[in-house]
């Protein structure tokens, strides 16, 4: 898989890493800066895309951390517009995934991006639990996980109005098989899926220690 | 019988110090046919020389091998040196027993005993060598230059002011290429056609000119010295002769409102047209795709109003043919449109426009008389941007290579706009300024410092229209890559140099090689820049890479130098190392069956087709035959000869074998 | 035509109108739903994001099921699942050391048989071949197609060509009688996966869209994914306060769309589940300009 | 058996090769002596017949070198060589010689190190082979017709041996006159 890119990027660093799994070499970027111009939250992102790149393609520790705790890559919405444009064509979304994986994995996950993790937390126990996501239940453990207890309070009753809310969890669907997926796949990292009472970052931090 | 003399030289310690040269003597002496063999200190020497030269004259040598250096290094000077002795040089041999001898291995029996080897493979390859004579070729002292752009103007210019006929095709009405469309010129800013148009008119007076315009090369055939051209002289509809270039016949014209090539579809022109006021020559062409007479069959107003009677509706296309003896290739380039870039909207947004586009909108010339108008109403652009690599440096969509010019003319728009419009903001996005060059990087610091253009480093993502403002997604990577929105009246893409549509045809037409990009590609990347693999044409320009007028110059200057030695002499001769076909007395003629895989190996098309008639001129066979002029050497067509009829010259299969054997 | 279907979750909440509409144009499309047995989650951005092999295994197991169940077509209506089924789909392809690995999670065999094909796609073929036929009530209106990220993004499997401009959407209204505007947001995206952990943002990226979409003179946004249907309608509220400013634009599934088209039911194609109410103009002057006589004729002879 | 020296023979193009292995000399890098350097214009001059002569007389091994693809002097004589090397490895195979006697490399004139490091590690790969022997023997001689045909046509010093067919020998014979009346063209 490796190797078919350009860039010395054998070694440990970060970069390297990113090489061996998503086979995209962050030296090919030339920083001409056209996705952090057309990403819709690079507003937003404490490092925009391309800068996130820079950082990367230096491949000093000190940077390495500061990637693998920004908060960009958990506001990255994989909305692929970056990738679409790029001339190089550098397949950032599967390099923020990655990122974001393995700053689950070494806990190093930005503190603002509590509520963002404990929404993908909760998606998938919701979807573990039933083979499908329950809005409802999904919401409900959000809710649990970031004590946000009174957002949106005001639309369920809309929702309930206009059908939408859908308070049974879904029955029959492939459960079983569901959860073995889960349970083969979170093998490889524990770190993905976890019961409801654990905050995250800290918990990953000493999950690490 | 071969008469061999073996010259061992000692260069001094150099080979001597490891190579036992007295055994090496000995050994050759006792080769068959070596009638000499002596050694000395250093063969390259005079007095070294002089023992060859008296061998050959007393000894009646019929070949000699010098076992000394490289023949890289001195084989020019011994095979001189056997000619002086009236011995001919083709007969001299070296053997190379100090580079791939004595300096790589230690001093032992074994670096002899190979010492001795290579003299001896080199005396059995010597006993077969015979007698070679440089190749003649006549010269035809007449160049044909393809492209009228300032390369071709140039060129032309060059060697018929060096007193030789040349031929000058352009495609186009009028020659003047691209250059004619420029404003004004960085980094001197002068004003383009004021500097080229003389030049076009020069061509125009110069008795050793010939210039068909609005014709195309058809085929050339032939080798260096000695090419065959066919032109088509594509139809007028004009008598040029006749025609005065009044111009009543372009203004009456009723076939009207046709977007201007010249103008980058700026402005219009008639069906009866020329191209520009300084066109040379000053004479209309009809453009027969949009003339109502051709398409509905009635009209013929300008036929009437002609007060020269030159119009000429019936007019056909013209073959010409010509012989020369060089070709300089100057077509220049294309400019890539900006359609594939779909987030940059060219195409779609009237005011989003090539570089090329704005040059005509800043030319005092141009559709908008030099006044920076936007096309969608006509309005003076209160904001500018000028987007970078539109194209360039974009594997992904564009093309791969730097165009090299975008960052020279950006800062000149960018400096003119502001020099026109007071008012007005440019904003310039790059990636890297390229300012290499003679008052280059002085020029666009004036354009940051002085004009005070507002440089942004980064790439604009998207263009869109926001209620009939062009909104620019842009990001400055200077500031942590932070997003800048920038609302223009006008988009300005610095589109790619790429090469002619056609380049590769005309590259076969040429048998010319061309990359990956469909430039030509230069003999020599570094020595050999303005020759092409096939001897007698020459290039120059854009047509072989991105250039700048400054290096279109001087390279079509150095091609015209190239040519003017090439005509400074009668003949040619050439190393005699060549390839031929072997003829037998009938009835075989030759052993060739005539299956052409020589054909199609010969990278240099030095290989034609012989018909051998009977005395009544029937078609007894079909042989190859090499050209010899064009003949390189390579002997790949020797090799892969099946009835090994083609031989090499200097390298015949006879000569290696023996070598071979000698081991 | 006989197709697989998978709604996938969303489609059972809080998309359920879209559900609903798909349902009810399907028959006079002549299209044979067949839902998938057993579906499950396609595991949406959080799978992907936390986990590479899950990211693909769910997905899988989906293709599994439907080629398993000798489907050569399945029919996915959210872009987000269709992006998903898609990508993994093509790395499954492309990369083959990953087969056998996800193939041995999910404990099923995966030869990529089935084609995932989004609703647009199933509808500009039937935009092809006569859709407006079967017209009652042409939709004539002033709409804008909204696309957004996962209908034209990544290129290399995305559902509509043309990245930057794509037209599938635009044919099939203009099939039904409605005029698409051309507009500026087209693929920009609405904050997707952030709608409900960042509200803040979302508003700010949706409320770009609807702007643009209302200062062209659309009478309706069209979509085709419950997520920016989310983002247009049920956040409209923060919307309004982020832009300090009312939009009433309503936001229409393209499958409501053609129902209303084909003369449907408000009801049966959940319209009356929007937060947006759905007020559309009698016919938009633009529209009645474009209405040609052999239209009306034809258009009583349909009744 | 380390007291057995192979004797390789090295087919290289006079642009990039040869002159690479000039280098090595002139920057004094040291190899093996096992190598004779056959020098020709190009690689793409070498044809089957040289090679297998090669072998016929019992050289252990057989080198060919050349400039790298795309820098050929002649533009694509290497890549008709590396072609036609595909196939002459396969005919080797087929006559039943062991194919790693033979060694094909790209050195440019500027990689004066590589073909001494090229030239070592054959020769040192050809010694692990030993010597090779059963082969020319089946072989036979076929260059020496060649040459003593021709020989034979310009009356060329010893090295007397049976003629071969006449019309070859005719072949050299009447190919020396076209030559010599075609080169005799000096004002």
């Amino acid at each position: 898989m490796s190797g078919s890119r350009s860039g010395s990027l054998d070694g440990s660093g970060l970069s390297a890493r990113i090489h061996h799994f998503t086979n995209e070499s962050v030296l090919e970027c030339y920083q001409c800066g056209k996705c952090s111009a057309g990403c819709p939250l690079a507003r937003d992102m404490d490092f925009p895309p391309s800068y996130l790149l820079r950082m990367l393609q230096l491949g000093m520790p000190v940077l390495d951390e500061q990637v693998l705790a920004s908060l960009s890559i958990w506001l990255c919405l994989t909305c692929e517009a970056c990738v679409a444009r790029c001339p190089k064509e550098v397949g950032l979304p599967r390099i923020m995934d990655f990122l974001r994986q393995e700053s689950l994995k070494l806990g190093k996950v930005n503190p603002k991006a509590k509520e963002i993790l404990a929404f993908h937390r909760s998606f998938l126990d919701s979807v573990r639990r039933t083979g499908r996501l329950h809005e409802v239940g999904l919401i409900a453990r959000y809710k649990m996980r970031t004590l946000h207890l009174l957002q949106d309070v005001l639309a369920a009753p809309k929702m309930m109005a206009r059908g939408k809310l859908r308070l049974m969890p879904p029955r029959g669907a492939g459960k079983s098989d569901v959860r073995k997926i889960f349970h083969r796949t979170s093998a490889a990292d524990p770190t993905v899926t976890q019961p409801l009472s654990s905050s995250d970052p800290q918990r990953c931090r000493e999950e690490q220690s | 019988m071969a008469r061999i003399g073996v010259f061992v030289c000692h260069c001094g310690e150099n080979i001597a110090s490891t190579v036992d040269t007295a055994e090496v003597v000995c050994a050759s002496a006792q080769i068959p046919g070596v009638v000499l063999s002596i050694d000395y200190k250093y063969m390259c020497s005079d007095p070294g020389q002089n023992l060859i030269r008296e061998a050959i004259g007393d000894r009646h040598l019929t070949g000699v091998v010098v076992a000394a250096c490289s023949p890289r290094m001195h084989e020019p000077t011994f095979r001189r040196a056997c000619a002086d002795a009236g011995l001919n040089p083709y007969r001299c041999e070296m053997a190379n027993i100090r580079e791939h001898c004595s300096w790589v291995h230690d001093k032992s029996s074994d670096a002899t005993a190979k010492a001795v080897d290579l003299v001896r493979m080199r005396v059995e390859k010597v006993k077969r060598n015979c007698s070679l004579f440089p190749i003649k070729v006549p010269v035809t002292k007449s160049a044909l230059v393809i492209g009228g752009g300032i390369a071709g103007i140039q060129a032309s210019l060059d060697i018929a002011n060096a007193g030789h006929k040349v031929i000058l095709v352009e495609r186009d009405p009028s020659i003047g290429g691209h250059m004619a469309q420029l404003s004004e010129t960085f980094p001197t800013l002068d004003c383009s056609q004021c500097i080229l148009t003389p030049r076009m008119v020069e061509v125009a007076q110069n008795p050793n000119i010939t210039l068909y315009t609005y014709s195309e090369v058809e085929s050339l055939t032939g080798f260096i010295g000695n090419f065959k051209v066919r032109i088509r002289k594509r139809a007028r509809g004009v008598d040029e002769k006749l025609c005065t270039g009044c111009g009543v016949c372009t203004q009456k014209c009723t076939s009207r409102k046709i977007p201007s090539e010249f103008n980058t579809g700026l402005g219009h022109r008639n069906a009866m047209y020329v191209p520009f006021p300084q066109a040379v020559p000053n004479k209309p062409v009809i453009d027969r795709s949009r003339c109502t007479y051709y398409l509905k069959g009635k009209c013929k107003l300008c036929e009437k109003i002609c007060p020269a009677k030159a119009v000429r509706l019936d007019q056909e296309d013209q073959i010409v043919e010509a012989d020369v003896g060089a070709v300089v290739v100057a077509t220049g380039y294309d400019v890539k449109g900006a359609d594939f870039f779909p987030e940059y909207g060219y195409g779609k947004f009237p005011d989003v426009i090539t570089g090329l586009q704005f040059e005509r909108l800043a030319s005092a010339s141009g559709p908008t008389l030099g006044k920076i108008k936007r096309p969608s109403d006509g309005k003076t652009p209160e904001t500018v941007v000028f987007i970078a690599c539109a194209g360039s440096r974009d594997p992904a969509k564009g093309i791969a290579y730097c165009s090299k010019i975008c960052c020279m003319y950006t800062a000149k728009h960018a400096m003119l706009y502001r020099h026109k419009v007071h008012e007005g903001k440019a904003y310039v996005f790059y990636m890297d300024i390229r300012a290499g060059g003679k008052m280059y990087e002085e020029f666009v610091r004036r354009a940051i410092e002085e004009d005070e253009v507002r440089y942004v480093r980064g790439r604009v993502s998207r263009v869109y229209e926001r209620n009939g403002i062009l909104v620019v997604n842009g990001v400055d990577t200077l500031l942590g890559a932070r997003p800048l929105e920038i609302e223009a009246d006008l988009v300005v893409l610095a589109s790619a140099m790429v090469a002619q549509k056609d380049a590769e045809s005309l590259a076969q037409k040429l048998r010319i090689s061309y990359d990956r990009d469909r430039f030509l590609s230069e003999a020599h990347p570094k020595l050999r820049p303005v020759e092409m693999n096939t001897a007698g044409i020459f290039v120059a320009g854009a047509c072989q890479a991105p250039k700048d007028i400054p290096e279109t110059v001087a390279q079509a200057s150095g091609a015209a130098s190239k040519v003017i030695g090439l005509f400074s002499r009668d003949e040619l001769s050439r190393e005699p190392v060549v390839a031929r076909v072997g003829r037998n007395a009938a009835p075989l003629f030759s052993s060739c069956m005539g299956c052409f895989l020589c054909e199609s190996a010969c990278p240099y098309q030095a290989i034609e087709r012989e018909e051998i008639r009977s005395r009544d001129g029937s078609l007894l066979k079909t042989v190859a035959r090499v050209n010899e002029g064009v003949c390189q050497g390579c002997g790949t067509c020797v090799a892969l000869c099946r009835s090994k009829s083609i031989d090499l010259d200097g390298f015949s299969h006879e000569q290696v074998f023996a070598e071979l054997l000698a081991v | 035509m006989r197709m697989g279907f998978f709604p996938g979750c969303s489609l059972e909440g809080s998309a359920r109108e879209y559900a609903e509409s798909l349902r009810a144009i399907a028959p006079l499309l002549e299209w044979e739903l067949e839902e998938l047995p057993d579906w499950n989650c396609c595991g949406a951005t959080a799978a992907h994001c936390l986990n590479h092999t899950l990211g693909l295994a769910l997905p899988a197991r989906i293709l599994a099921l439907a080629e398993s169940a000798g489907l050569e077509e399945l029919l996915v209506p959210c872009s987000a699942c269709y992006n998903r089924l898609a990508a993994t789909r093509q790395e499954l392809q492309q990369n083959v050391e990953l087969r056998p690995k996800i193939s041995q999670v999910i404990e099923m065999e995966l030869a990529g048989r089935t084609n995932v094909v989004h609703v647009i796609n199933a509808l500009t073929r039937a935009a092809n071949n006569g859709l407006a036929t079967k017209l009652k009530e042409p939709f004539r209106h002033k709409v804008a197609c909204y696309y957004g990220c996962y209908l034209t993004r990544p290129l290399s499997t995305a559902s509509c060509k043309r990245a930057e401009d794509p037209q599938e959407m635009d044919d099939v209204m203009r099939a039904i009688g409605a005029e698409p505007i051309d507009w500026a947001f087209k693929v920009e995206c609405c904050g997707a996966g952030l709608s409900v952990t960042r509200v803040d943002l979302v508003a700010e990226l949706s409320g770009r869209i609807i702007d643009d979409a209302v200062q062209r003179g659309a009478e309706a946004i069209i979509v085709a994914c419950p997520m920016c249907h989310s983002n247009l309608d049920l956040r409209r509220g923060a919307i309004q306060r982020n832009r300090r400013r009312r939009y009433s634009i309503p936001v229409l599934y393209v499958t409501q769309a053609v129902g209303l088209a084909l003369g449907l039911d408000r009801q049966a194609l959940g319209v009356h589940r929007h937060f947006v109410p759905v007020r559309l103009p009698e016919v938009s002057c633009a529209a009645r300009a474009a209405l040609t006589r052999e239209d009306v004729v034809h258009g009583e002879r349909e009744l | 058996m380390p007291s057995f020296e192979p004797r390789i023979i090295a087919f290289v193009c006079n642009w990039c090769t040869y002159a690479g292995a000039d280098l090595t000399g002139t920057s004094r890098i040291k190899y093996a002596p096992n190598v004779r350097i056959v020098r020709l214009p190009c690689t793409g001059r070498i044809d089957f017949m040289v090679l297998l002569q090669a072998l016929g007389q019992g050289a252990d091994g057989v080198m060919v070198s050349g400039c790298h693809p795309g820098d050929c002097h002649y533009t694509s004589g290497n890549y008709h060589a590396r072609r036609r090397w595909i196939l002459f490895r396969r005919l080797l195979d087929f006559l039943g010689v062991d194919v790693r006697r033979t060694c094909f490399s790209w050195v440019s004139a500027a990689e004066g190190a590589k073909w001494a490091e090229v030239v070592n590690e054959f020769v040192a790969s050809v010694r692990v082979l030993g010597p090779h022997d059963d082969f020319p023997k089946r072989l036979g001689n076929c260059g020496n017709e060649w040459l003593l045909a021709a020989d034979k046509a310009n009356s060329v010093g010893p090295l007397a041996a049976p003629a071969m067919s006449v019309a070859a020998s005719d072949a050299r014979k009447t190919m020396r006159g076209v030559h010599s009346q075609s080169v005799q063209v000096e004002p």
